[in-house]
C-alpha cells in the first residue's frame, strides 16, 4: 500500500461539500453564537450580555443551570442505560443469526425494518401501543399487575423511552454486528474447533477482539443518537410527566422555540454541542488508530 | 464492491453454506431466543397495521389483536386527501432534491478523502463526522432564523439544505468506504493508459462505485425521509411534510388514532421497498462505510 | 531513445528508499531490476513511470528532465504484481482501453487487440469479465495491455510472483519473445535470481534503495562488484565464512586451518570473506584446486533436477547444489569441497580482491 | 494412531454438475510419513484435504483412522491439526498462550501444559518469543505458532497443511521449508501438505500425491516421479523445465521421430502414431560434440549460472537439452544423445513398459 500522495488540488474536489455544510452549519453557528453573548429588552434590542449566560448554565444554583444539569444527567442516564441494553443483545441477536444461505437476505431487511420508519411515526406506533387500554405493551405490563401508566407515572415513561429506544436501535448493532462477523474468515472458526475451544472462548478470542472496530463505531453511533434524542420522547411523553423524560434536546427546544428565550437557549445550545464535539473528536482518534492498523 | 483481491488472499473452501450450527453450542437456544426478538420486533408494526385497519370506535372500546371487520377506509381517505397527497409530495420533493445535491457534492469529496492528503484534511474529515452527530435541536432555531431571513422559509428547498447538515457528511463518510474498496492501482492503471482524471471518474471509476452510490443515496433518501424535527420547523402551510400533517392531526380532530396509523404505514412503506435493493450493503451503510 | 535516471533519490516518511541511483535503460534488451522485497525495486518503477516524483535527482527522457510531466502524457505501460484489470470492462475493452483514449479507429483496435490476445492465448475469453479468469489469465490479460499501446517504456513488476510454480515457468518462457517484439525499453522487478537468468540481458543488483551494480547478466552473476551483490544473485542463498591468510595459511574460525592453494596462494596476507555459490563445491572428489572442509548432513531437500544438501561444518553450515536426486541422509559424515578458481574473495569493505579471476 | 485410509472417497460440490471434484480414490496414509498432495490449481488438492480434516462430507466413499470410521464425524472430534494459507494465531494471547490453548481446553493440568509448550516452543524456535503477543510476529513466525498449536498435542493423528507459505517473504519461505522438515523428522507424526509449487512437494514430503483435474495419477517417493513419471502430466508438471514429450512411432526397439530413429534400449509392442510419445527429461537429453546421436537445430542458450540448457528443434518438436560444460557450441546444429535407462515411451499418456531382456 504505498503512502496517499500529498496534492492541495484535492482541495477543489472537496469544495462542495465545504461550502454546503459551511452554509448548513456556519451560518446558524454565528447566529447562536451572537445570541448566547447578549441579552434582549424584547422588541429586537439587543445588549452586550458577555459570558453570563454561561456562567448561569454551568452554575447548577441558578434556574437554567439548575435545568441544563438535570437535563444532562437524564440524557447521559439514559444513553448509557440503552447502549447498556443494545450492544449486548444486538451481539447476542447477531451471533444468533445463520452464516449464509438464502434466508439471510430476508431476515435482515425485517431486522432493519424499524430504521427505516420516520422518527415521529415510531412515536406515534408506541404511543397507541403502550397506552393500558388500546395497547398491548400497556395492557401486557398492567396484565402483570405492574402499575404502568406512560403519561403520570415518571418511572413508566422514562423506561418506554428506553424500551422504544432498544426496540428502535438494536437493530443497527445487529447489522454491523453480523457484518463484522462475516469478515472473519472461516479459518479462524476452523482452527478455534480443532483445538476444542467452547463457544464461549471462541467468542472471546476470536469473534470479540475481530469486533473490536466495528463495536467502537456501534458505541460511538449509538452514544451520539440517544445523546441528541428528540422525536420519539417529544411525540410519546412530550418530556413529561413533569420532566422526566425531558432530555437536552426537548428541554433546548422548549427554550428556544417555547419560552423563546433566546441568550440561554444559544448559550446552552454551545455548551451542548461542544459536548457532542469533544466525544465525537474521542471517538473519531480511536476508529482512525483502528482503522491505520487495519492498513499498517 | 470491486472483488480485485490479491491472490494471497484467502480461498474460502467452496462447500455447502454452512447453517449456524456450525458454531458448537449454537443449538436450540439461539434460534429460540431470535425468533423471540423477531416477535418482539414485528409486534408494534402488526399493531400499527392493526389499528390501522380499525374504526376509531372498535379502537377505543376493545382490545383486540385481529380486526373485527377491516377496512380500508382510513387509507382512501388519505390517499384521496389532498393535504395528506400535498404533505407526501412535499416530503418526496425535498428528500429527492437533498439525496441529489449530497451524493453529487460528497462524490468527488469521498475520492478526495480517500485518494489524497491535502491541509487539513484529517480535520475537515473529522468536521463532517460531528456535524453528522450534531443534535438537530441545536440548529432548530439557528435554521428558523437563517430561512426565514433568505426568504426560502416554508419551501421545499429550505428543509432539503437543511438536511445538509447531516446528509453530506453521510454520503461523503459512506462513498469514502466504498472508494477504499477499490484499489489505487486502478487509478495508475487508467493515468498510464492515458484516461485524463474526469474521464476516468466518469467512465472507470464510478461504475465501480455504482453500487456504493446506489447504498449511499439509499441511505440519504432514509435520514432525510425520517427526519422530523427540522422538516416540521422550517414548514409552516404550502410546504407541509406528513410529519407536520400527522402532528396537526392530534390536535384538530381528536385523537384520530386509525388515521394517525394509516398515515403511519404508508411513510413505511417507500423504505422497505428500496432497502430490498441494497440489502447486501445495509451493514456498510449503517457503519458509515467503516465495515 | 533511452531513460536515464541522474542521482535519484527519494524518502517517504522520514526513510531514504532510493539513496542516489544513476541508471540507463536503453531498449533491444530487457533490462531486470534485481532485488530482495523492500529493496526499492517497485519505487524505482514508479518513478520511471511517473507515478511519484523523486525528493530529489532528474530522470531523463533522451536526454530531457520529465519529472514534472504527467503519468498521462508519458508513453509508459505497467504490469503489476497484483494482476491489475479493470473489473467492470471485458477483457477485450481492458486489452483495448489505451487505443479507445488515444481514439484509434474502429478496426485498428480490433486489429491490435486480436493480435495482442493471440499472442497471450486470450482469442477465446475476450468477452468474459476478469473475475470469471484464472489467475495466469488475468496476468497475461494485463500483459497485452501493456504491448497492444506501443508505449516507448513497459514496466513490468514482479508480474508472476503471484502465479502457480508451473504457470510461471511457461510465462517466462514467452514473456521474452512477446517483449521483444515491441521494441519498447523493457523493465523488469523480480526477487528470483533464476528469473533474471532467464530473461535478463542488462541486470542491476539493488539492495536497501542502493544499485550495486548494474551489467551484462552473466557478468554480473559470474563476477559481482560487492558482496552485496553476489548475495543478491544467489538462491539457494551466498555461503560466507570470513578467513585470515598469513603466509600460505588460512585461518577459519578459532582452531581450524586449511592451505591457501590457487588464487588464495597469490593474495597478500590479511582478513578476507570468503563466499561460494551451492554449485561451487563438490562432495568426495577435490576440485585441482580447493578449500576441503570435513562436515555433516543436516538435510537434504530433492527439487527434481536439483538437490539441496545442508552441510554443517566446524565453521558453519553451508547449502551445496547436487544435480538431479540426491542420495545423502542426515547426519552422513561428508567432505566438502569449494572450487577456488571459482569461489568468491571479498575485502572486509565487500569489494572484490584484484586478481585475475580465470573463470 | 497407526494410519489414515479413503475407501473409495468420491466428492461433487453440486450433484448437478457432471465434473467431479475428486474422482473415486483409495489410499492408505501411512503414520509418520510425510505426505504432498501436489496440483494445479482446481486439481482437488484442497478437496482431498478437507475431506480428511473433516471440513467437508464425501459424496461417496468411506474415511477411516485406523479401523474407526470417522466420515461423519466433524473436524473437532478428528484429532488433527491444520496449518492455513494465512497465520490463524489468537491476537490477543501471547504465544505461549496460544501454544496452550488446545491443552488448556483439554482440561490438563499447568504443570504439564508448561512442559509441553517448552519442549514445542524449543522444537520451533519460538523460546525467545514466548512472552511476546502473537499479533506482532512475522508471518513466517505466527505460522509457527500455529503449527505449534498441533503439535503440543500429543495424540494427535495427523498435521494437515494447505499451502502455508502462500504468504511468506521468499526470502523467509526457505526457513521455514527446512524448520517443517525439521519437525517431520524429529516427530513420528503423519502429515500431509497441500500445494502447487513442486519444489515445496518435493523437498517435504517422503511420498507425493500428483493430480489433476480431481483424479490422482501417481504417488511415489519424489526420487521415483522424478526419474520414473508413470503419466506424461507428471513428467511436465515435476522437473523445471518439465520432460520432454515428442510425438513417436515405436516398434520393438526403436522409435522413430519426425523421421529420426531413436534407439530405445528396450523392446515394446507396436504402437500406433497417434497416440504414442517418447519422453525424456532435459536432465538426462545431452548435447554431444563428437557428431553421435540424433541431429538437432539449436534454437536459444540458455545460461542459468549453475547449469546451461539448449533450445533444440527435433523436427517441429521444441525440446530442452542439457549443455555440459565441457562442450563448446558452434553455429546452429547439434547432436544429442539420451540416456536409454531414462527414455520412456507413453501410450494414451500412460506409461508403457518394455521388457529390458
Amino acid at each position: 500500500m504505498t503512502e496517499k500522495p500529498f496534492n492541495n488540488r484535492a482541495w477543489l474536489m472537496v469544495a462542495p461539500v465545504f461550502a454546503l455544510v459551511l452554509f448548513s452549519a456556519l451560518l446558524p453557528m454565528m447566529t447562536v453564537v451572537n445570541y448566547s453573548v447578549q441579552d434582549s429588552l424584547g422588541q429586537n434590542q439587543f445588549f452586550w450580555n458577555g459570558d453570563a449566560w454561561f456562567r448561569d448554565l454551568l452554575n447548577p444554583s441558578t434556574e437554567i443551570g439548575a435545568r441544563f444539569a438535570d437535563a444532562l444527567l437524564r440524557n447521559l442516564s439514559f444513553s448509557l442505560v440503552a447502549l447498556a441494553i443494545e450492544v449486548p443483545l444486538g451481539i447476542a441477536v447477531a451471533l444468533s443469526l445463520p452464516r449464509g444461505g438464502w434466508a439471510v437476505g430476508p431476515v435482515l431487511v425485517v431486522i432493519a425494518l424499524p430504521m427505516l420508519i420516520p422518527w415521529n411515526v415510531v412515536g406515534t406506533i408506541w404511543q397507541i401501543f403502550s397506552r393500558a387500554d388500546i395497547g398491548l405493551f400497556g395492557a401486557a405490563l398492567t396484565g402483570l399487575g405492574l402499575h404502568y401508566n406512560v403519561t403520570q407515572e415518571p418511572i413508566s415513561a422514562w423506561c418506554t423511552i428506553v424500551v422504544i429506544d432498544v426496540w428502535h436501535w438494536t437493530p443497527l448493532v445487529i447489522l454491523l454486528t453480523y457484518a463484522g462477523l462475516r469478515a472473519i474468515p472461516d479459518a479462524f472458526y476452523q482452527a478455534a474447533r480443532i483445538d476444542a475451544a467452547s463457544r464461549w472462548a471462541t467468542f472471546v478470542n476470536i469473534e470479540l477482539p475481530k469486533l473490536q472496530k466495528v463495536l467502537v463505531i456501534v458505541v460511538l453511533l449509538r452514544f451520539m443518537q440517544t445523546f441528541m434524542i428528540y422525536t420519539e420522547p417529544f411525540v410519546v411523553t412530550g418530556g413529561g410527566p413533569g420532566s422526566a423524560t425531558t432530555f437536552l434536546s426537548i428541554d433546548l427546544v422548549k427554550i428556544a422555540l417555547g419560552q423563546v428565550d433566546l441568550g440561554p437557549a444559544a448559550a446552552m445550545s454551545l455548551v451542548y454541542n461542544l459536548i457532542t464535539l469533544t466525544l465525537c473528536w474521542i471517538f473519531f482518534t480511536i476508529m482512525m488508530q483502528l482503522d491505520r492498523r487495519r492498513y499498517a | 464492491m470491486v472483488d480485485v483481491l490479491p491472490r494471497a488472499s484467502v480461498s474460502v473452501a467452496r462447500s455447502r453454506p454452512r447453517s449456524f450450527t456450525l458454531r458448537r453450542g449454537s443449538g436450540l437456544l439461539p434460534k429460540l431466543g431470535f425468533a423471540v426478538y423477531l416477535v418482539a420486533l414485528m409486534l408494534p408494526i402488526c399493531w400499527l397495521i392493526n389499528m390501522s385497519l380499525r374504526s376509531n370506535e372498535e379502537i377505543m372500546s376493545t382490545l383486540a389483536f385481529w380486526p373485527h371487520h377491516p377496512s380500508l377506509e382510513k387509507y382512501y381517505y388519505i390517499l384521496n386527501d389532498p393535504t395528506w397527497i400535498h404533505a407526501f409530495g412535499v416530503s418526496l420533493t425535498y428528500v429527492a432534491i437533498n439525496t441529489v445535491i449530497s451524493v453529487t457534492a460528497a462524490l468527488p469529496a469521498a475520492y478526495a478523502f480517500n485518494r489524497y492528503h491535502f491541509i487539513g484534511d484529517k480535520y475537515l474529515f473529522f468536521w463532517l463526522l460531528s456535524n453528522l452527530m450534531a443534535p438537530a435541536a441545536v440548529y432548530a432555531m439557528p435554521f428558523f432564523n437563517l430561512y426565514y431571513a433568505i426568504g426560502l422559509f416554508d419551501t421545499v428547498w429550505a428543509v432539503a439544505l437543511a438536511h445538509c447538515l447531516f446528509n453530506v457528511p453521510v454520503a461523503v463518510w459512506i462513498l469514502e468506504g466504498f472508494v477504499a474498496g477499490v484499489p489505487r492501482e486502478i487509478d495508475e492503471m487508467a493515468a498510464i493508459d492515458g484516461y485524463s482524471f474526469p474521464r476516468f471518474f466518469i467512465r472507470i471509476f464510478v461504475p465501480l462505485i455504482a453500487n456504493g452510490i446506489g447504498v449511499t443515496a439509499f441511505f440519504c433518501f432514509m435520514f432525510s425521509w425520517v427526519e422530523q424535527l427540522l422538516a416540521t420547523t422550517l414548514t409552516a402551510t404550502d410546504a407541509l411534510p406528513f410529519a407536520a400533517v400527522m402532528s396537526r392531526s392530534y390536535s384538530v380532530s381528536g385523537m384520530d388514532w386509525s388515521l394517525l396509523a394509516a398515515a403511519g404505514v404508508l411513510t413505511m412503506i417507500p423504505g422497505a421497498v428500496v432497502i430490498w435493493f441494497v440489502r447486501n450493503h445495509i451493514a456498510k451503510g449503517f457503519a458509515l462505510g467503516r465495515v | 531513445m533511452s531513460i536515464c535516471l541522474d542521482s535519484v533519490s527519494m524518502v517517504s516518511m522520514g526513510e531514504s528508499i532510493i539513496s542516489n541511483i544513476s541508471l540507463t535503460v536503453e531498449p533491444g534488451t530487457m533490462n531486470v531490476l534485481l532485488g530482495p522485497t523492500q529493496a526499492g525495486k517497485t519505487t524505482l518503477m514508479r518513478l520511471m513511470a511517473g507515478l511519484d516524483k523523486p525528493t530529489s535527482g532528474r530522470i531523463l527522457v533522451d536526454g530531457k528532465d520529465v519529472v514534472g510531466v504527467p503519468v498521462r502524457k508519458r508513453s509508459v505501460a505497467m504490469v503489476y504484481q497484483q494482476f491489475m484489470n479493470y473489473p467492470s470492462l471485458s477483457v477485450y475493452e481492458n486489452i483495448a482501453s489505451p487505443l479507445r483514449v488515444a481514439k484509434l479507429h474502429a478496426d485498428e483496435i480490433d486489429r491490435r487487440v486480436s493480435k495482442a490476445a493471440r499472442l497471450l492465448g486470450l482469442e477465446s475469453m475476450l468477452d468474459r469479465a476478469p473475475h470469471q479468469l484464472s489467475g495466469g489469465q488475468q496476468q497475461r490479460t494485463a500483459i497485452a495491455r501493456a504491448i497492444v499501446k506501443g508505449a516507448n517504456l513497459v514496466l513490468l513488476d514482479e508480474p508472476l510472483a503471484n502465479l502457480d510454480y508451473k504457470l510461471r515457468e511457461e510465462l517466462r518462457e514467452e514473456l521474452p519473445s512477446i517483449l521483444n517484439q515491441t521494441g519498447a525499453i523493457l523493465v523488469y522487478a523480480t526477487a528470483e535470481p533464476l528469473e533474471a537468468l532467464l530473461l535478463g540481458g542488462i541486470t542491476a543488483t539493488l539492495s536497501e534503495g542502493r544499485v550495486i551494480q548494474c551489467g551484462p547478466t552473466p557478468q554480473v552473476y559470474h563476477r559481482p562488484s560487492h558482496i552485496d551483490s553476489a548475495r543478491v544473485f544467489s538462491d539457494p542463498p551466498l555461503n560466507e565464512f570470513t578467513a585470515s591468510k598469513q603466509a600460505g595459511l588460512l585461518r577459519l574460525g578459532v582452531d581450524v586451518t586449511v592451505p591457501a592453494l590457487g588464487r588464495l596462494a597469490e593474495v597478500a596476507d590479511g582478513i578476507y570473506t570468503l563466499g561460494f555459490r551451492g554449485d561451487m563445491v563438490r562432495f568426495d572428489t577435490p576440485w585441482p584446486a580447493s578449500v576441503s572442509l570435513p562436515g555433516r548432513v543436516t538435510l537434504a531437500e530433492i527439487s527434481g533436477s536439483e538437490s539441496f544438501v545442508h552441510v554443517e561444518t566446524a565453521i558453519g553450515t553451508f547449502v551445496c547444489v547436487e544435480r538431479g536426486v540426491s542420495a545423502r541422509q542426515p547426519d552422513q559424515p561428508v567432505a566438502m569441497h569449494v572450487d577456488t578458481a571459482r569461489m568468491f574473495l571479498f575485502d572486509r569493505a565487500g569489494l572484490p580482491v584484484a586478481i585475475a579471476p580465470d573463470s | 494412531m497407526a494410519r489414515i485410509t479413503l475407501d473409495g472417497i468420491a466428492h461433487r460440490y453440486d450433484t448437478r454438475s457432471q465434473s467431479a471434484a475428486l474422482k473415486r480414490l483409495n489410499h492408505v496414509w501411512q503414520h509418520g510419513r510425510a505426505y504432498a498432495l501436489l496440483g494445479p490449481s482446481g486439481c482437488g488438492k484442497t478437496t482431498l484435504l478437507n475431506i480428511i480434516s473433516g471440513l467437508i462430507m464425501p459424496s461417496e466413499g468411506r474415511v477411516l483412522f485406523d479401523e474407526k470410521d470417522v466420515t461423519q464425524l466433524p473436524t473437532e472430534r478428528r484429532n488433527i491439526a491444520q496449518v492455513f494459507q494465512f497465520p490463524v494465531i489468537y491476537d490477543t494471547m501471547s504465544v505461549a498462550e496460544n501454544l496452550a490453548f488446545p491443552l488448556k481446553n483439554r482440561g490438563i493440568d499447568r504443570r504439564a501444559v508448561k512442559a509441553r509448550v517448552a519442549e514445542v516452543a524449543d522444537l520451533l524456535g519460538l523460546t525467545r518469543d514466548l512472552s511476546r503477543r502473537a499479533r506482532n510476529l512475522t508471518a513466517e513466525a505466527k505460522q509457527r505458532v500455529s503449527l505449534g498449536r498441533g503439535l503440543v498435542r500429543s495424540d494427535v493423528a495427523a498435521i494437515l497443511f494447505d499451502e502455508p507459505l502462500t504468504v511468506i517473504d521468499p526470502s523467509l519461505k526457505w526457513q521455514l521449508r527446512s524448520k517443517l522438515k525439521a519437525v517431520h523428522r524429529a516427530l513420528d507424526l503423519l502429515m500431509i501438505y497441500v500445494t502447487h509449487d513442486q519444489v515445496e512437494a518435493l523437498t517435504f514430503a517422503d511420498e507425493v500425491v500428483v493430480m489433476k483435474d480431481g483424479s490422482v495419477l501417481q504417488v511415489a517417493t519424489p526420487t521415483r516421479l522424478f526419474e520414473q513419471p508413470e503419466h506424461t502430466f507428471v513428467g511436465y508438471f515435476i522437473g523445471s523445465p518439465g520432460m520432454n514429450l515428442v510425438a513417436a512411432e515405436v516398434d520393438g526397439h526403436v522409435a522413430h521421430v519426425a523421421g529420426q530413429a531413436i534407439e530405445l534400449g528396450a523392446r515394446y509392442p507396436k504402437l500406433a502414431a497417434g497416440s504414442t510419445k517418447l519422453g525424456f527429461r532435459p536432465d538426462y537429453t545431452f548435447l554431444v560434440a563428437d557428431g553421435s546421436g540424433v541431429p538437432v537445430q539449436i534454437r536459444r542458450m540458455e545460461d542459468l549460472g549453475r547449469r546451461r540448457l539448449a533450445r533444440v528443434a527435433l523436427g517441429p518438436h521444441e525440446i530442452f537439452a542439457t549443455v555440459p560444460h565441457d562442450v563448446p557450441i558452434a553455429g546452429e546444429q547439434a547432436h544429442l544423445a539420451i540416456r536409454q535407462d531414462r527414455l520412456f515411451v507413453y501410450a494414451h499418456d500412460e506409461l508403457v513398459s518394455g521388457d529390458r531382456r
